[in-house]
């Protein structure tokens, strides 16, 4: 079995098992604890709607904070929108996702793609430069914060490399790259990318908590 | 040993002109993939040349690499090129039969040896020595035999080169690749099912002309025609990047030659030649064609999943595992919860 | 029942190669008057699309030379439109194309006698007077 | 033109080459082994974690964006300032006790267990650095409320008896006497006669069934007196059927500052008692903003169960009144500009009623930039104030309330929280500030229109 075959066969196949148990394990864990109980009267009924609504208004900077946060901000958006493009708009990677789900959905060209995610790239750097030079950022980091950045940009960089291919074969970069998302996928569910999926909990509950008092979200 | 001709010998007794040889090393050079800067190079080395010797041995194969080859057989430049060389020995083509061509063969190994080429199609089945036989003679015996005394080897085919289909899962016959069996002696695989007949001539040519073996890739093919992919040469690769993709066989995109890459098209990862060389004298490939590249001169293609199948495809077992996967999932998380809870409940008793 | 589709006629010949190639021609040209270096383009090393050679050809268009070789199958060897820049076309016997190439060159090379040949004829020319 | 940077004061009059760093001074109650400490710390870290602060503690990207919504780093640069670190310790509790992973952060050694010097540490950054105000909730992409963790983790921290010895002290005081300031039920009986006489208005006290029972805070009660007139004049307008009761006055709640949850529970329950005795219907916070906190949104979980009546802020009792025409006011020409408390603006929800009233005065209203909602704390909430080794570093934060006051221009500064008058009147004459801080409540009260009642 070459390495090819091995990371889109066997290396794919447990990352997935661990990244779908993982995944579940942390949000049952979190979910099945004791729940908090609040007799207080209402102010506004809060339920679903108000959830989704913060985790729609929470995308954007209440403009207070602009200012001191749009550096880091933008480098974000352009990160997460660069990720998110490259790894949903890409068409080999639709079709990867199609061989599971059964359907697939429009691409962007792969020129533009590209583009997004050395976007994504420069970003992700900008930011890990930020966390080694901010003060703040320095103290509250630590190996959860850069191993996640490196297994993050790591399918990028290997992505982004088969393109440009120097001089390395198309098959063996491939097989990297496909091994890079294993990583990620193995890493996704313990470490603080699970915001991928906590992010919908922390400011669902937000947005119910604090709605229900009519105070702002 | 007597003396074989020289090439160029053989040409002016053709009676072919100063020009004609001109024409025929500009040919050489394009079959080659060398710059026609080398064309002097190689008029002066096709000049010098001797005729090397030929031993072709048929495993289990289809014989669709013999077609292949022979469709550029007849008075054609290649043709010229089997004229040059001496094919002592192919089942398939030669007149003799039993013990006479056996015969033949241990003549050429004898007075040619250690300078004769031996070309092989076909793998080579160990599960049982009977699967395939020749004269009573079986395929591995026959192939370490005539292989002792050869300067090279030259596996003909995905079926020689890689083990091909009667290698792919479950294998019944326990096929195995040429590589495999023949560690002592140069390989160069020339896979494809079948090979381009160019790139056939080619290898032979470049032994022929320069008496040395070609540059290999790392699956020992030769890199002038193996160093890059259906993908990196394709004309439809520009559709690629745009983004513009057949998604079916009949439809507009399909008929506007877009890139077959959803419809599962191997290009990105097969090393071959299609692209430029084309089939049929020039005149065409898969794609050309409209049909996405199978892969057919990389190792296991067979089993490299289907051929519409498109590359990013990941291999997965069936869902049933995936759910095993949650519920496994669900249960850690209940246990971790559990823990925590009782670890609560405990700290709240003693306070 | 299927409904007559309207052919889609590819938009040939639109996959890139010939506009490189004839910067190419034009810098090979450059090299011939700068440095009297001839530059040959192997053609079949290069990845053509459907109908795109054809495009290249006809942009050539045709010069005021054209010269048939008949030696192992017919060669054609013209001059296009722009001199200095042959068009060779080698065929076997079968007259199947079995190689094509672009000459920048002042005579291509195939169409000058060659002293062996002259030779052989000299040689056939003096046994007329034995 | 040079101008002085705000972030380092100008300060004239330090000793040149004496320079010593501030002694950090580690307070401990109880004569407990660090080993029992840091047991008990730990035991009540891990009593607090249920799905909602587990999903947060889960959830923090570390982007720090916190610490640009937090006045004390702001203010100070000081990383350590930065909200999210002020949990580290409790986070790091979590991940190794009760998170999904917990097993392996325990097993790996990934997660140091928490020491006595760190719980010593945190201290500093639990108490003296923050002031719930909850800024930095609103300001986490995360959508993190890591005020309400600080206060969970207030309660580690208090068990472990690790908590500034004058909130202790406070809090302790307030336990036992029912008032932090020790106002006993006898006191606030004298204090409410006196008002009586000095504002002649007629304060009912003990009345055995009431529609409203009011409250009072002991801030008010000792230094700002006059807000128990004031209360009783509004009151008497709207026509209300009313008490205070000596069962049941304090609205304060220094257990839940301090991070006793018993203590809490006990002041509470004092308030909620004393309202079900008398069959009322409303529960009338004074000017006081935690207190909003405790009994709003903290008061029927302390009782297990819905209460019976209902509990409005005096700015949402306010604001009612005038918009039914309960009361009425008159029309002040003045420009006024409004201090909103944390507890009760951006973390009750409360934050329109104070705009309501201010509407009914008639007032030239001067919203401060970025007012409401994100308006800078007066650095003195979460029981900052009585924290005297934290005064320097309160006043320093000052400085951006101060700044966001004067840019209004306006003639009069109110609020409508005792602890941040206090807050203001402290620091006012520390810097020698222009501004008095006054109570919105007692400007509707000055200025009722008469015959109303």
């Amino acid at each position: 079995m070459d390495l090819l075959a091995f990371a889109k066969g066997p290396a794919l196949q447990v990352a997935a098992y661990i990244f779908v148990a993982g995944t579940i394990w942390r949000i049952v864990g979190i979910v099945l604890l004791k729940e908090k109980v609040d007799y207080s009267e209402p102010r506004k009924s809060a339920g679903l709607m108000a959830a989704l609504k913060v985790i729609y208004t929470r995308s954007f900077t209440a403009s207070p904070f602009k200012r001191a946060t749009l550096y880091p901000k933008m480098l974000a958006y352009v990160q997460h929108l660069g990720l998110f493009a490259v790894i949903f708009l890409f068409v080999p990677h639709i079709m990867f996702f199609k061989g599971f789900l059964g359907f697939d959905w429009p691409g962007l060209p792969n020129n533009i793609i590209y583009l997004l995610g050395v976007a994504s790239v420069v970003a992700s750097i900008a930011l890990l430069v930020r966390r080694l030079t901010s003060p703040v950022l320095k103290l509250i980091s630590n190996f959860d914060d850069y191993f996640s950045w490196f297994v993050t940009v790591l399918p990028l960089v290997t992505g982004l490399m088969i393109p440009v291919r120097m001089g390395l074969r198309y098959e063996d970069i491939l097989a990297v790259h496909v091994l890079s998302v294993v990583l990620l996928m193995i890493w996704f569910p313990f470490g603080k990318l699970g915001h991928a999926f906590l992010v919908f909990v922390t400011r669902g509950t937000t947005g119910m908590v604090f709605e229900r008092r009519g105070a702002k979200t | 040993m007597k003396k074989r001709p020289t090439v160029g010998e053989i040409l002016q007794a053709k009676g072919v002109s100063r020009r004609g040889f001109l024409k025929y090393c500009a040919t050489t050079a394009s079959i080659l993939a060398l710059p026609p800067a080398m064309i002097p190079r190689i008029a002066e080395a096709i000049e010098n040349a001797r005729r090397p010797s030929v031993i072709w041995l048929s495993f289990q194969e289809c014989t669709g690499c013999t077609e292949s080859l022979t469709r550029s057989a007849s008075p054609t430049v290649e043709g010229l090129i089997f004229d040059a060389i001496s094919l002592d020995y192919h089942h398939t083509l030669q007149a003799a039969a039993g013990d006479q061509a056996e015969a033949a063969r241990h003549a050429a190994m004898e007075e040619n040896d250690g300078q004769y080429l031996v070309l092989v199609d076909g793998s080579i089945p160990l599960g049982n020595p009977g699967f395939s036989t020749i004269a009573g003679i079986s395929n591995v015996d026959m192939l370490k035999e005539t292989v002792a005394g050869a300067a090279a080897v030259v596996a003909i085919g995905s079926c020689a080169a890689f083990g091909g289909i009667p290698g792919a899962d479950p294998n019944p016959t326990g096929a195995v690749s040429v590589m495999d069996l023949v560690t002592d002696k140069p390989v160069i695989n020339v896979p494809g099912c079948p090979p381009i007949p160019m790139v056939m001539t080619a290898v032979l040519t470049q032994f022929l002309t320069f008496g040395q073996l070609p540059e290999l890739d790392k699956h020992g093919r030769p890199l002038a025609f193996y160093g890059q992919t259906i993908h990196d040469r394709c004309y439809r690769r520009p559709f690629y990047e745009q983004g513009k993709f057949a998604e079916t066989f009949d439809d507009e995109g399909a008929r506007a030659g877009w890139c077959l890459y959803k419809l599962g098209c191997k290009g990105p990862t097969t090393y071959n030649a299609c692209a430029t060389a084309k089939w049929n004298s020039g005149t065409s490939f898969p794609i050309e064609a409209g049909h996405p590249c199978l892969g057919c001169s990389e190792p296991n293609f067979w089993d490299g999943g289907g051929f519409y199948e498109p590359l990013s495809t990941g291999r997965f077992d069936s869902g049933a595992k995936l759910a095993g996967a949650a519920g496994i999932g669900v249960a850690l998380g209940v246990a971790a919860a559990a823990a925590g809870r009782s670890k609560q409940a405990k700290f709240t008793k003693e306070g | 029942m299927t409904t007559p589709q309207e052919t889609t006629a590819p938009a040939f010949p639109f996959h890139g190669n010939v506009r490189p190639l004839l910067n190419e021609v034009m810098h090979a040209l450059d090299r011939l008057l700068e440095t009297d270096v001839p530059t040959t383009i192997d053609l079949a090393s290069l990845p053509f699309g459907p109908g795109e050679l054809e495009h290249l050809e006809a942009t050539l268009g045709a010069g005021e030379l054209s010269a048939k070789l008949d030696a192992l199958g017919t060669s054609r060897i013209r001059e296009t439109a722009f001199p200095g820049v042959w068009w060779l076309e080698h065929r076997n016997a079968h007259d199947e194309v079995v190689g094509r190439y672009l000459e920048i060159t002042r005579t291509p090379e195939i169409l000058s006698s060659q002293d062996a040949d002259i030779v052989a004829g000299r040689a056939r020319l003096g046994d007329q007077f034995e | 033109m040079t101008t002085v940077d705000g972030r380092h004061e100008l300060d004239r009059e330090a000793e040149r080459l004496a320079y010593k760093p501030p002694e950090i001074r580690h307070d401990k109650q109880g004569d407990m082994a660090s080993e029992e400490r840091i047991n008990q710390a730990m035991h009540h870290f891990v009593k607090n974690f249920n799905t909602q602060t587990a999903s947060y503690l889960d959830g923090c990207l570390h982007c720090g964006m916190c610490a640009d919504a937090c006045h004390f780093h702001v203010r100070t640069d000081d990383p350590r300032y930065t909200p999210i670190w002020k949990i580290e310790l409790f986070k790091r509790t979590y991940k190794r006790q009760v998170g999904p992973f917990a097993f392996f952060y325990r097993l790996l050694g990934l997660k140091r267990h928490v020491s006595i010097e760190d719980l010593e540490e945190w201290q500093h950054l639990l108490y003296d650095s923050c002031t719930v105000c909850g800024r930095c909730s609103l300001v986490c992409p995360m959508g993190i409320d890591i005020a309400g963790l600080v206060s969970m983790a207030r309660h580690g921290m208090f068990k472990a008896g690790l908590v500034p010895h004058e909130l202790h002290e406070t809090a302790k005081t307030s336990a036992e006497t029912g008032s932090p300031l020790g106002i006993t039920p006898e006191k606030f009986e004298e204090r409410v006669e006196w008002m009586a006489d000095e504002h002649d208005v007629e304060i009912p006290m003990n009345v055995e069934q009431a529609d409203v029972l009011a409250v009072m805070s002991s801030i008010e009660i000792n230094k700002y007196p006059q807000s128990i007139a004031a209360t009783a004049k509004i009151l008497n307008a709207a026509g209300e059927s009313w008490t205070f009761r000596t069962d049941g006055f304090e609205a304060t709640n220094f257990g839940m500052l301090s991070g006793n949850a018993e203590w809490q529970k006990k002041a509470s329950m004092k308030l909620i008692d004393a309202a079900v005795k008398i069959g009322a219907k409303t529960l009338v916070l004074p000017e006081c903003g935690h207190a909003y906190m405790a009994l709003r949104w903290m008061g029927a979980n302390m009782y297990g169960k819905p209460l019976p009546f209902k509990v409005m802020h005096i700015s949402e009792y306010l604001a009612d009144a005038l918009n039914t025409g309960k009361i009425k006011v008159k029309k002040v020409d003045k420009s006024l500009t409004y201090h909103d408390p944390c507890q009760v603006s951006r973390r009750g929800g409360a934050t329109q009623a104070a705009r309501d009233v201010i509407k009914h005065l008639g007032v030239d209203f001067r919203e401060m930039e970025y007012g409401g909602d994100y308006n800078w704390c007066c650095g003195g909430g979460g029981g900052v104030i009585t924290i005297k080794r934290a005064d320097p570093l309160r006043h320093r934060v000052f400085k951006l309330k101060m700044d966001q006051v004067e840019k209004t221009e306006a003639d009069e500064l109110v609020s409508s929280c005792a602890n941040c008058r206090q807050s203001f009147d402290d620091s006012q004459q520390h810097f020698n500030w222009d501004y008095t801080m006054g109570s919105l409540m007692e400007m509707v009260a000055e200025n009722l229109e008469e015959g109303n009642s």
